[in-house]
């Protein structure tokens, strides 16, 4: 064999155990019998091509061929007696693992199929996700009733006065006024816009008495309005007096 | 195929398909005419629809596809849709407080009691449910009044306003 | 409802759903118990298994799914050209089958079966979905315990890891 071909024989394998199992297989031996076979051998001379393999790789062929020498030189040292019983024999050691992992490959072997079996069946995508449904967690009448003191006792004892100082107001608004207000503004400048009218209002009746101004003074033709896109300020101009008139 | 299994490959053609799938595609690939085709479709429609299946046939145009049984819509949203524990906000809970004790009020009334606007905790309380409309104030500008709901009554565990425990006047 | 109705609720539910549902969710739902369910399911299963249905329910771990039947596939692939799952290599496979067999289980023991290094086969099955820490050791060093998820169950078509292969003593 040349180097190119255990190159590529080697690369095909799992591992080292993957390696021997492919081996023993091949030779046609039990497991058990690796160590009185050619398969140790053999196992040498593939990793002897070893330089091909990325390094991380290659180390753990070549941790087992080290495993291998040295089972193999206890085979023919003679043995110390006692002491050898003590340590784990590592023949068997190895054996045992031999036998482990091929166990699991077959157990893989086995998966593959159900694999393939259940790569011919498909799933659905989801549809579209739900909103959230949102829940109100149980509350306590305690907490309604303490939230609902608290508001009562910020009030200020002078609660019906404020209102009718409210009340008082509303004559302080009137169209004429507002409209006066408006035309001020506008003439100011030459034009006036929309939101410019109401930033200093005071109150809501303000704003409502001088929206109705506007809307008048538009319907009389004293002044036009013209908006340059949605939602934009909206620009307010005095007709001049030969388009009025 | 027979026709029968012509119906159960389309239906696992359309289950994975998810959207619409064209009849003469559909028939391309079952190897029947799209004739043949759309008379078995219209059989299993039938079918589909008289047994009351889970999932049914619905022609769209030259297309078909499966569409679950809107009958068991409510038992779809109750094991798919999410559902998000929330507690009242303080302020939430407050503008409610206020509306279960003085009902009915309106919107100004609260906002005169809070000290603060109260559109956004009205508009929130009304879809949860715990408020609701109730009739506008006779007053100038007819305002909107609301009150408490039957909601209100079950989240507090109390089956009338009158257990609502009494304010001891400070 | 009774045993056929809840059948067909069921399927509906999972047709939206696409993704594998927990059985106590749709128990819950359905109003029933889940043990009953777990009954109708068994017998819904066997039904459609049977009758050669387009559309299978599968059992995934606590969870039921629906998916197409295989027999089925070269007609959804011809019609709807889907993207397919791809096959695991033989060392992605090997690392699973040791995890799928002896978990929970450490890096270090699953190398010590395989006599190689797993860093990269481990990262790649739990980016898979297939594997997932479960906890760490308490041994020194306290090393991370992988298990095998629902993905994997799904993966190889089987409803939990009793229905893995038996292994044989090598």
């Amino acid at each position: 064999m040349d180097d190119n071909e255990y190159k590529v024989q080697i690369e095909q394998f799992e591992g080292p155990l993957d390696l021997l199992l492919h081996l023993i297989g091949k030779a046609r031996i039990d497991i058990e019998e690796i160590f009185v076979s050619k398969v140790t051998g053999q196992y040498l001379a593939y990793v002897s091509s070893i330089q091909y393999l990325p390094l991380d790789r290659a180390s753990e062929f070549i941790e087992m061929a080290a495993i291998l020498v040295y089972i193999k030189s206890r085979m023919i040292l003679p043995s110390d007696d006692g002491d050898d019983e003590l340590e784990e024999d590592p023949e068997q050691e190895l054996i045992s693992r031999l036998k482990t992992y091929k166990t699991f490959k077959e157990a893989a072997e086995a998966m593959r199929a159900f694999e393939e079996c259940a790569l011919c069946a498909y799933y659905k995508l989801p549809e579209e996700v739900f909103d959230e449904r949102v829940e109100l967690e149980e509350m306590s009448l305690q907490s309604l009733y303490e939230a609902y003191a608290e508001a009562m006792a910020r009030i200020p004892d002078t609660e019906p006065e404020h209102i009718e100082e409210v009340e008082i107001r509303h004559d302080i608004f009137t169209i004429k006024e507002r409209a006066k207000h408006i035309l001020r503004a506008v003439n100011e400048f030459g034009s006036a816009t929309f939101f410019s009218l109401f930033s200093d209002a005071r109150s809501r009746l303000e704003v409502a008495v001088t929206f109705i101004a506007l809307l008048e003074l538009i319907h009389e033709n004293v002044v036009s309005i013209r908006q340059s896109d949605f939602y934009e300020d909206i620009h307010i101009t005095k007709v001049s007096e030969e388009m009025a008139g | 195929m027979n026709d029968e299994a012509i119906k159960k490959a389309l239906e696992s053609v359309l289950f994975i398909a998810g959207d619409a799938v064209e009849i003469s595609d559909a028939a391309a690939a079952l190897e029947i005419g799209e004739q043949e085709l759309g008379r078995i479709i219209d059989d299993l429609m039938l079918q589909k629809e008289e047994s009351g299946a889970g999932v049914l046939l619905k022609r769209v145009g030259n297309k078909i596809q499966l569409c679950s049984n809107p009958a068991y819509m409510p038992y779809i949203d109750k094991t798919l849709q999410p559902v998000k524990k929330t507690k009242l906000s303080q302020s939430l809970l407050e503008t409610l407080s206020i509306i279960a004790y003085k009902q009915p009020i309106t919107r100004f009334e609260i906002e005169q009691i809070r000290g603060v606007r109260c559109n956004y905790s009205i508009a929130i309380l009304i879809e949860r449910g715990l408020i609701d409309r109730a009739g506008k104030k006779k007053t100038l500008g007819n305002p909107m009044l609301y009150t408490t709901t039957d909601e209100f009554l079950r989240h507090f565990g109390i089956a009338s306003l009158k257990e609502l425990p009494e304010l001891t006047q400070g």
